[in-house]
């Protein structure tokens, strides 16, 4: 019963991590798959957000390459300006957004603008995009990352997506409800735990250690006494992705 | 009502000056007005502040040609390769002439146009509370809610008035109305703030059409500076119910302007090297014919009628 | 997608409660809920916070049959006949029950619902400096431009966060998706910042119709509460490309209303003895058919297609 | 030559205030009426704004009772929201606008609010609407109004659209620029003048005496050196005039 790739399993990984009902910014590819899976299996009624100003109720049926694309305003269930569609973050309506990053770090904090210092950086990054956006205001933010020691951090050298920042309250200081609830990588599922809302090792991905995982993560990685293995991909959520993904992308 | 429209080449010659600010992409990753770059390139306009959010390859080649010294933006890069090679490099290489970033969110730019629309003096935010965008942009001023008991913090973002927005509209009458659907990211704020106004239609129709459907109106034709009718403005972008994205092309941009000889003979053989944006067009060929919409998924009637 | 179809009566028992803060005409003069309006009258829901810049006679209705005692607008009376009497008798006459206006120009409630919407933590304007309003509407609070070389006078306008926005719409689905065309004054601000919507829909569509075209979607289905039929809901006042505005039912509720003891026997007449809201439409017979509008002008053709 | 109503030259009087090409808020009534014989005299490219959401390059062809009305949505050059048109005020490209009132004073000031003391008022008057955006925005305000003493007074009980507010440079210090350039009353039309921008007798309609219209105005008006009669009609502008007020409403 290992018959998914890694990225098949990040997907439903991601999936599961949308609840019924909720407004979602989905991003593209991994995550907006990821939405569409969640929507055939337990969350029928979950909403799909773009930055751009789309929000629908399924996946768009052609391929996409960004969100703008045509088949994305077709039959979408709103098309309009970036702000109706933004602002439902900072108006609190928003339950969950996926972003990526170059780096995250052990307080879950995203960064896609600069390695380096920004005032002379080593590497330039595109920058926020709506990353920023959907860090700060959304209720849960889900961050999908490979597992590299250069990627997980101890500190991100320029906070773009604000995670837990420094930990403790200091997001909450800073003025900010909600928070990461979960780094999704090619290994495991980290998540915060305790009063210092660090990013913890909660669910391990089969075919991996604990061990693999510490050395792959540029920090103390702690493991949650809790820790579960991921659960593998269930028949039905395979099912439903193979119907999103007709053509084998993700295989 | 004076007619407003204008060749392409003579709209950017009149409109976009050396050392102004042009809102060039405020859609997103669809319309972007690549035509309208090209033309800029070709000019050899320098100077420009270009205020986009994303607008996915057309900030990285005006850096990369020399016309533009500041982005004020969200996202600079290439959405199907990733990374913007003149974008990094005028961070990276001290060879490259620098570039001036007044860094913002998706949000925050909105804001700041949005505040620029609407004659605001600046816009309130907390959308990137807790991000060092705020550090990296002096701009944007930190302040105390006035109306909170606990001094909940915000973000005050400056409004931006451009000196020239120039967008892309599916349809637009001699006058400057026009009509735009599907998404729309941000460009009727930017349209609203901006000094001038430039419109690129891709079908150029009867007044009576835009008239027809007045809540259809991205910004109407007395706010317009110029109209321009250029098919496939916005290639290799996307353009609802009109064309689909190039992403071949974005992908050998990216491929090719990795490196700086890469990007010139890039430079050279699309932009430089074509006369213009017809040219431009018909160089593509069959490449552009494949990404027209010719499917038909019409809008409900909708009816106005007053008696 | 959950269904959201209620009937009217349902719909405004569940989410109009006692003592809320309702948005009844966010429209201006058109698309006023008076089929709201009249059904909260014949619930006999009390201390209401009814907000609308401007909606026509709506809110006079409401204050005389004593379900209202706050009002956030900046126009409170009869576009035909001007002055709204039950309005100005709960302010002069001290017999009446008192009524707390919470005083507002267009642009400054505009920027409230804006600001609400959009979740702002206030929005700063210019336009009312000079006005008397931000003394007699103390929510407000002056302040000066913080960007401003000479401490520029600025006014902040605290966000409003409606309980509940009623909002008339051309069609709709039963998932409370819509369409609206024609000026909207704030009614999509209205929708996007309350925390309940209900939708009153002239006609209800097959989902397709909605979707084909989602740049005419007001606020999406997901935002809303509640969908209800209402044919002519917002007789007497106008509705874009469905019914003319009844001037004359305007002109008699001003004269009638212009006593206590009129306004008392028009309520009876029109409200309190009227079933509901198709009885109220029964009743009006063919002044009401007259308004139907059943010309056409529509709207020029728009293709979503993707390919 | 006297063939015309007074409410015909006050409409033809606020046609005149109105220059080719401009942004005004033409209200509803007389004013818009007059942006009408504007449209069709000297300034054919003005174009009309209305506070719902409302611009137009022609006034409607057929009645309208309320800005909102089905006739003015009909192939107007805009249908959108309130605030994309009336921010175009705070955005300073609002040429002039119109508003009337219960009451004008000496600085045109506009009181539509409160007669009385607001906190306890004898009379309860709609409110602003737009019009104190208008006033506080519109490089120029145009003020109509009926000549009466109780109407053009020493003082407003209150502000609710500023004019010069105290007089010199007290709109300024307010923060405000433009301010009244004319009242049109059924007298006369009286402008600001000299440094201390209070309205004077500027131009008095024909059949009227300055001590008529000094008697029927609330403070001590005073009269422009270089006073002139008001311009009766001029054949086109009547022709005008008559051919957007075909019923003779105004006659």
């Amino acid at each position: 019963m290992t018959d998914y790739s890694i990225q098949e399993l990040m997907i439903i990984a991601s999936a599961r991590e949308i609840k019924d009902g909720e407004l979602v910014f989905v991003g593209m590819r991994l995550p907006i798959t990821a939405y569409g899976v969640a929507r055939l299996t337990h969350a029928p009624d979950a909403v799909g957000l773009f930055e751009c100003g789309v929000a629908r109720y399924a996946p768009a049926t052609d391929m996409l390459y960004t969100m703008g694309d045509p088949p994305n305003q077709l039959n979408a269930a709103w098309t309009t300006g970036l702000i109706p569609v933004m602002s439902q973050l900072q108006r609190g309506r928003v339950d969950a957004g996926f972003i990526g990053g170059a780096e995250v770090d052990r307080y879950g904090n995203v960064n896609t603008s600069y390695i380096g210092d920004f005032n002379n950086p080593k590497i330039k990054l595109p920058g926020s995009g709506g990353a920023a956006d959907i860090a700060a205001m959304s209720k849960r933010l889900l961050v999908i990352i490979n597992h590299e020691q250069r990627r997980l951090v101890e500190k991100v050298d320029f906070v773009t997506s604000p995670g837990y920042l420094d930990g403790g309250d200091s997001r909450a200081t800073a003025g900010l409800k909600g928070g990461p609830s979960a780094i999704i990588t090619d290994l495991a599922i980290l998540r915060p735990y305790g009063p210092d809302n660090e990013m913890h090792l909660a669910s391990l991905h089969q075919g991996h250690s604990v061990e693999e995982v510490q050395e792959k993560t540029g920090w103390n990685l702690k493991v949650l006494p809790q820790m579960v293995e991921t659960p593998p991909p269930s028949a039905e959520e395979m099912a439903a992705l193979h119907e999103i993904d007709k053509e084998g992308f993700w295989r | 009502m004076k007619k407003k429209i204008l060749p392409l080449k003579d709209a950017i010659a009149r409109f976009v000056v050396a050392n102004s600010s042009v809102v060039l992409g405020a859609v997103l990753e669809p319309d972007v007005p690549f035509a309208a770059t090209h033309e800029i390139i070709r000019q050899g306009i320098k100077g420009l502040n270009v205020i986009a959010p994303i607008s996915d390859a057309s900030t990285d080649m005006l850096i990369g040609a020399g016309c533009c010294n500041e982005v004020t933006g969200a996202w600079v890069g290439n959405v199907s390769g990733g990374l913007g090679h003149n974008y990094r490099r005028a961070f990276e290489d001290p060879d490259a002439a620098a570039v001036k970033l007044h860094d913002h969110s998706n949000f925050s730019i909105a804001m700041a146009l949005m505040a620029g629309a609407y004659g605001m003096p600046y816009a309130p935010i907390r959308s990137i509370l807790g991000s060092d965008i705020t550090k990296s942009n002096p701009d944007m001023m930190m302040a105390e809610n006035p109306f909170s008991d606990d001094r909940e913090p915000v973000i005050l973002v400056p409004p931006l008035v451009p000196d020239v927005a120039v967008v892309v509209v599916q349809r637009a009458d001699v006058f400057g109305n026009n009509h735009h659907w599907g998404s729309r990211g941000v460009v009727q704020e930017a349209a609203l703030a901006a000094e001038n106004v430039i419109v690129l239609a891709n079908e150029i129709v009867e007044p009576g059409v835009i008239a027809s459907d007045p809540s259809r109106v991205l910004v109407p034709g007395y706010l317009v500076s110029a109209v321009c009718h250029v098919p496939a403005a916005a290639h290799p972008s996307p353009q609802t119910g009109c064309w689909k994205r190039d992403n071949a092309f974005f992908g050998d941009y990216h491929a090719e302007s990795r490196s700086v000889e890469g990007f010139d003979k890039w430079l050279q053989e699309w932009i430089l090297g074509v006369e213009d944006h017809a040219a431009y067009c018909q160089k593509l060929g069959s490449q552009l014919e494949d990404l027209r919409i010719t499917g038909s998924n019409l809008a409900a009637p909708t009816n106005y009628a007053a008696g």
